[in-house]
């Protein structure tokens, strides 16, 4: 983030430079109502054998330690039952004209026991992030984002809430802890409402689209991508699946 | 810069009208008028630094407890009351940069050398008046920039005064951006102002002084800030340039200190420390001067040694070039360099050490009067005594090994700068202080704040020496995260305590200081019995200084001199035995 | 307060504690002469009313002396120093039976990486630990010090050893422990928000122990 | 500066350097400007001689030619430079101005040649920052002909030259207004005190210059 310094400098001045970012919420954008009813849902699957997540040595952290019960794993590929979580899906093409509505509820993104939970989050361009620290030690989040703004901020105590707005939309911002390396998450930036990320079931609905026929796109971090095409009519339901492979 | 350096206007030329407002107090060309603005500007400054030394303090003596009034911070600083790690780090960085860079080397240069060099050599003003106005005027716009970097999104430079590369230098690993940015700009504009300041005082003092006044018969004082203006007017450039070229790193793309592409990280501790130990002696040497002229005047002898007093500001000076590297013993930095970098550094003690017995031999056999400046210059010695002896513990490089970066730094560099340094400040600006305002400062009041701070003092920063051998380490946010300082809780709560009641004693001075300003009892010309120049005009003296050119006959220090009948023998007084030296021919 | 160093583990310990007490015995003299001679000073010519100073300019033996004795007293400071900071941190100073060890340091952590069963470091066999360090007792042992994005520096305490670690160059420290147990490892250089927890552990186990937690730890780490 | 003190006729004074003040000053200035390109000089030494690997053959992306004539430029500059000094020195007022005007224009020329060479540069792909992605020159380095990164060369090369460009246009403007006072008649045979201040600076400029072609272009 190589921002002209003039610019932070005269917004100092002017007294609004402080960067705090949660203050101010995406209040600018209009809060409308949905554009429509209609939902598409859909389930991710996983072929083939998962790959084994790697251990975590959390032996120098004994109150995250403590937190698992089993040895600790880093859940990058995460399926059960062939179903995969932490898939972020999200309309790509066939959007409805704009505004969108902006969510008035922060999307939350939690740190627990040393690992991000939710590890794959979505929030919208002006929504509110929310991230919190469930540990009782010190977790840094530093995002080096290409289109968003760089951040590097510290929760040293366990209970504390930091908010965080995205301006521009970005696949994907990669979140992580400095304190842990194996920390990591991501959170999708995108400018419309129409996201959703897959459940610990593979499940995912995206809801409030209008009639039409879309584009979708589900991004995972290590499998990549994959798109779909669904139509859905007003008011009504359609599913869309898609199959990630070993 | 050049434009005014070739200003050919006459230097003279008949203005009848009195001056404005604006012309006499704002942009004034006056010297006196400039000092005394440095010294608000300074002393503001000196506030902020105390305040952000008392959050550090708070946050190391109670982690885990808001700090009283902390809710008045913004959720980015300290949500909840309680610090954030990393405002604590741009705390300690803004800390370190404003004591050195706006607090204690403008009360030393500024102050002091704007206003005592014209008038302890009998000159009208500095050689380049206007110069020196655009000189403050810049580094008051240095100073607001400074404090804006507080406000900008990221927060304010967080890599430590010494702002090491790569820290520094990517905005990824402390979250800092404009911040780190406004505090490079802010430094080379800074440096600028030095610059400009110390062309005018070498000019001035190799110029501009009075028939009679030979080199050595310089108040100790004046050679002092005119040493100090040559390692500025040398050391000054060597930050501007690196802090521009970390500057180009962070805003277009450069890779000076990039280890990535080329660069080197250990180039900015180089260059950092070619201009840092000489800043050091910047810090120092002008405190030493002024001690010296108070302390021979309270004890009303000549200073002991002067011909070796100003060979040790000499010496001082040259060896402060190469002794940088102590700075780097741990650094990874080649081991044989580590030997001569000991070397040197050893040697560079000597000197002081000089000065310190030269002092007490001022002391010995005088009839010491214990004015409120005296007690201060007193106090100086004894508190630099322990900061040049703890140096020696980090000068063997072994012994470095382990206290490098511990709390034993940070104890030497407060025993220098606030034990050395700031209390030469303030017997300065009590001495000076009826000069500078007509008025004497009150002499209970600063003989209480003098005890107080003296005990405070040394509460807080001596047992620092402990913590650092106990291993505890410097700029750490929570001593609580490490098994073997938990031990040492109690002893840092001890020093904030004792911190805080040093900073609140602060009060009597400023009290002091406004106070007296209104009522303060009228000062003559030559309230304390001295021999300086200065002490032969009105208080304060009007613009110009001298009503004619004055003519020196001797030395500053000719206190008890058999020659006349009291204790003092100003440096102007034409004795009987005297020559004329314009009569001498030239 | 205490001016005593803590309790150390090293084999540097001798020599760095040796070296602090004489001039902590040498700085206390010099320490101690000037601020009773400034308090005897003060007292004993205090102004008093119808005395006049003595008019001194000063003594060229006097001058001699006090610089003489500073230069020749620093000067042995110093040549003992060389002698101890050779051993310690000179470049073949680092003996040939050390026990080599990669450390990764990054903010805020330390990775360790260990010889695998083949006893040679940048094999596939090599393991990492995090923020733990695990030697054996009376032996040498080597650490490369590989900064990989800021400015760090290794401190333990306990072995009088601190080394920066500065990203894009070659660092070596080398230290002998000499008594089994835990000890502690610092961050001594501000790298971040999170310097203040960039701690780690020395486990220092006896031969025996030490060559069985690396046995342990190899077959944990051949099972991943 | 009010002060009737001030408005007396020099007072005799112990003289330390046995120069007026602003010439005085520009000296000390000068003395100042050596250790700001001493820091530039000396980084980039060690810059160089810690990574050789980055800086190209001379002539391989700068423009030898085309800077020696800017060299020479210059030092025809301080050349005219002395030739004004030396026409005051003798009351020639019409020599002065010419002269002036000469060296004005030849810095400003100077800083031309200058701007030029830099988008030749840039547009060839030589950046501070090493070379642009795509560009001509990032090609040339991915055929083997160019060293594979310039960062650093980059980096020290424009910091280098740029600056000391800033000081050239700053000298420009300084004998701008030292020429337009020569146009005001403020010089005369005995005070010409601007004119060789402005002098000293500008010979110093000339003198960095050869030592930054010398070790930035030709070695």
């Amino acid at each position: 983030m190589r921002r002209f310094w003039v610019t932070s400098c005269l917004f100092a001045f002017l007294g609004c430079g402080g960067g705090d970012g949660g203050s101010g919420g995406g209040g600018g954008a209009a809060e409308t109502a949905p554009l429509g009813n209609a939902s598409i849902s859909g389930m991710v699957m996983f072929s083939g054998d998962a790959p084994a997540n790697p251990a975590i040595d959390m032996s120098e952290e004994p109150e995250c330690a403590a937190k698992h019960t089993d040895g600790p794993t880093n859940p990058i590929v995460s399926v059960t039952d062939g179903h995969l979580a932490n898939v972020f899906v999200r309309v790509v093409g066939g959007l409805p004209g704009g505004p969108y509505p902006v969510p008035s509820e922060p999307a939350t993104i939690d740190q627990n026991g040393c690992l991000y939970v939710p590890r794959v989050v979505g929030v919208m361009v002006g929504q509110t992030l929310a991230i919190t620290n469930s540990d009782p030690l010190l977790h840094n989040i530093k995002a080096v984002p290409t289109e968003n703004r760089l951040f590097n901020i510290s929760q040293p105590r366990a209970g504390m809430t930091s908010n965080r707005i995205f301006t521009a939309p970005e696949i994907m911002v990669p979140f992580e802890c400095s304190v842990h390396g194996w920390m990591n998450a991501y959170a999708g930036v995108v400018e419309h409402p129409y996201f959703a990320v897959s459940g610990a079931d593979g499940s995912f609905t995206i809801s409030g689209l209008p009639a039409g026929t879309y584009q979708l796109e589900a991004w995972h971090e290590t499998l990549g991508t994959q798109s779909g095409d669904v139509t859905v009519e007003a008011d009504g339901s359609a599913t869309l699946n898609f199959t990630f492979g070993g | 810069m050049a434009t005014s350096a070739v200003s050919l206007e006459p230097a003279a030329h008949v203005e009848a009208h009195e001056l404005s407002f604006l012309r006499k107090y704002i942009f004034s060309t006056d010297h006196k008028i400039i000092g005394i603005q440095f010294l608000l500007m300074s002393f503001v400054f000196l506030l902020f630094g105390g305040l952000m030394a008392m959050m550090i303090r708070w946050q190391l003596g109670f982690p885990e407890r808001p700090l009283p009034a902390g809710q008045l911070l913004p959720e980015t600083m300290a949500p909840g009351g309680i610090l954030l790690p990393e405002f604590y780090n741009s705390l300690v960085t803004m800390h370190g940069t404003i004591m050195v860079f706006f607090a204690i080397m403008p009360l030393l240069v500024g102050v002091f050398g704007n206003y005592l060099i014209p008038l302890k050599l009998g000159a009208p003003d500095m050689a380049f008046p206007r110069l020196n106005m655009a000189s403050f005027w810049i580094a008051f716009s240095a100073g607001i920039l400074m404090m804006a970097g507080f406000f900008v999104e990221g927060g304010h430079a967080a890599a430590g005064w010494t702002a090491y590369a790569p820290l520094s230098a990517d905005p990824e690993w402390t979250g800092v951006s404009g911040g780190q940015q406004i505090w490079l700009l802010s430094i080379a504009i800074l440096g600028l102002a030095s610059i400009m300041g110390a062309l005018n005082y070498i000019t001035t003092v190799v110029n501009l002084r009075a028939p009679g006044m030979t080199w050595f018969r310089m108040p100790l004082s004046i050679w002092a800030l005119f040493v100090t203006a040559i390692l500025v007017l040398l050391a000054i450039p060597i930050l501007s340039g690196a802090a521009i070229m970390l500057f180009f790193d962070q805003t277009i793309g450069t890779h000076f200190f990039d280890w990535t592409d080329g660069g080197q990280v250990i180039l900015w501790q180089h260059l950092f420390w070619y201009f840092g130990h000489p800043e050091v002696y910047i810090l120092i040497l002008p405190a030493m001067g002024m001690v010296s002229d108070i302390i021979a005047n309270g004890s009303r002898k000549p200073v002991f040694g002067y011909h070796s007093m100003v060979f040790a500001l000499i010496s001082i000076s040259f060896l402060g070039w190469v002794v940088w590297g102590h700075h780097m013993f741990q650094s990874g930095m080649n081991p044989t360099l580590g030997m001569t970098f000991m070397i040197s550094t050893m040697i560079i003690a000597v000197p002081s050490a000089i000065k310190v017995f030269n002092w007490m031999g001022t002391m010995w056999r005088g009839n010491i009067r214990f004015h409120v400046p005296m007690l201060h210059s007193v106090g100086f010695v004894a508190m630099f005594v322990i900061g040049g002896l703890s140096g020696i513990f980090m000068a063997a490089t072994p012994v470095d090994i382990y206290i490098h970066d511990t709390y034993f730094i940070v104890a030497h560099i407060h025993y220098v700068l606030f034990g050395g340094s700031l209390f030469a400040i303030f017997a300065a600006v009590t001495y000076w202080y009826p000069k500078m305002f007509g008025r004497m400062m009150n002499s209970t009041v600063g003989k209480v704040h003098f005890w107080l701070t003296f005990l405070f003092y040394n509460m807080t920063f001596f047992p620092m020496h402990d913590l650092g051998i106990a291993g505890h380490m410097r700029r750490i946010y929570d001593p609580s995260q490490y098994e073997f300082l938990q031990p040492l809780a109690p002893l840092n709560r001890f020093i904030t305590v004792s911190a805080l009641l040093l900073f609140t004693v602060q009060i009597l001075f400023a009290a002091n200081f406004i106070m007296s300003w209104f009522k303060g009892k009228k000062a003559g010309e030559n309230p304390w019995e001295a021999n300086g120049l200065e002490w032969t005009v009105p208080s304060p003296p009007p613009h110009g200084n001298f009503a004619k050119v004055p003519t020196v006959y001797r030395g500053p220090y000719e206190y008890s001199s058999p020659l006349v009948e009291e204790d003092f023998l100003l440096q102007t007084r034409k004795l009987a035995s005297d020559v004329d030296p314009a009569a001498a021919g030239p | 307060m205490s001016w005593i160093l803590p309790p150390s583990a090293s084999t540097f310990a001798g020599e760095i504690d040796f070296l602090y007490y004489v001039i902590l015995v040498i700085t206390g003299i010099a320490f101690v002469v000037v601020e009773v001679g400034l308090l005897v000073f003060a007292i004993k010519y205090r102004a008093r009313p119808g005395r006049k100073a003595q008019y001194i300019e000063g003594s060229t033996k006097a001058e001699i002396i006090w610089t003489a004795v500073p230069a020749v007293t620093l000067v042995i400071i110093g040549l003992m120093s060389g002698g101890v900071w050779n051993h310690i941190k000179g470049r073949n100073s680092i003996p040939p039976n050390a026990i080599p060890y990669e450390v990764h340091v990054k903010q805020f952590e330390w990775n360790f990486t260990y010889r695998g069963p083949d006893g040679q470091l940048g094999t596939s066999d090599d393991f990492i630990v995090r923020n733990q360090l695990h030697i054996p007792v009376n032996r040498p042992v080597e650490l490369q010090l590989i900064a990989e994005d800021v400015i760090h520096s290794f401190f333990v305490p306990a072995f009088r050893v601190k080394q920066d670690a500065v990203p894009g160059m070659d660092i070596r420290v080398w230290f002998e422990a000499t008594k089994v147990g835990e000890y502690e490892i610092a961050c001594a250089e501000l790298c971040g928000l999170g310097h203040y927890r960039m701690r780690a552990r020395v486990f220092v186990h006896s031969a025996e122990d030490y060559q069985q937690w690396l046995s342990d730890r190899a077959a944990a780490a051949d099972e991943e | 500066m009010a002060h009737p003190a001030l408005m007396k006729p020099p007072a005799r004074r112990e003289i330390g350097a046995d120069v007026y003040s602003e010439k005085l000053g520009m000296w000390v200035f000068l003395g100042s400007e050596v250790m700001f390109f001493t820091a530039l000089i000396g980084s980039y030494i060690i810059l160089r001689f810690g990574s050789p690997e980055q800086w190209a053959a001379p002539g391989q992306i700068l423009n030898i030619p085309l800077t020696a004539v800017n060299t020479f430029l210059l030092i025809c500059s301080s050349v005219t430079m002395v030739k004004a000094f030396a026409a005051i020195q003798d009351g020639d007022q019409r020599l002065l101005k010419l002269y002036m005007l000469a060296t004005v224009a030849i810095g400003a020329a100077f800083v031309g040649v200058q701007a030029y060479e830099y988008t030749h540069l840039v547009h060839a792909g030589f950046l501070p920052s090493g070379y642009s992605a795509g560009s001509e020159l990032a090609e040339r380095a991915a055929e083997g002909l160019l060293p594979v990164s310039v960062g650093v060369y980059g980096s020290s090369f424009y910091t280098m030259t740029g600056f000391h460009g800033f000081h050239v246009s700053v000298g420009v403007i300084c004998m701008s207004f030292v020429t337009w006072k020569a146009y005001r008649g403020a010089y005369t045979k005995e005070d010409h005190r601007g004119v060789e201040v402005v002098g000293l600076y500008w010979h110093f400029v000339d003198l960095v210059w050869i030592i930054l072609f010398t070790i930035v272009y030709l070695v």
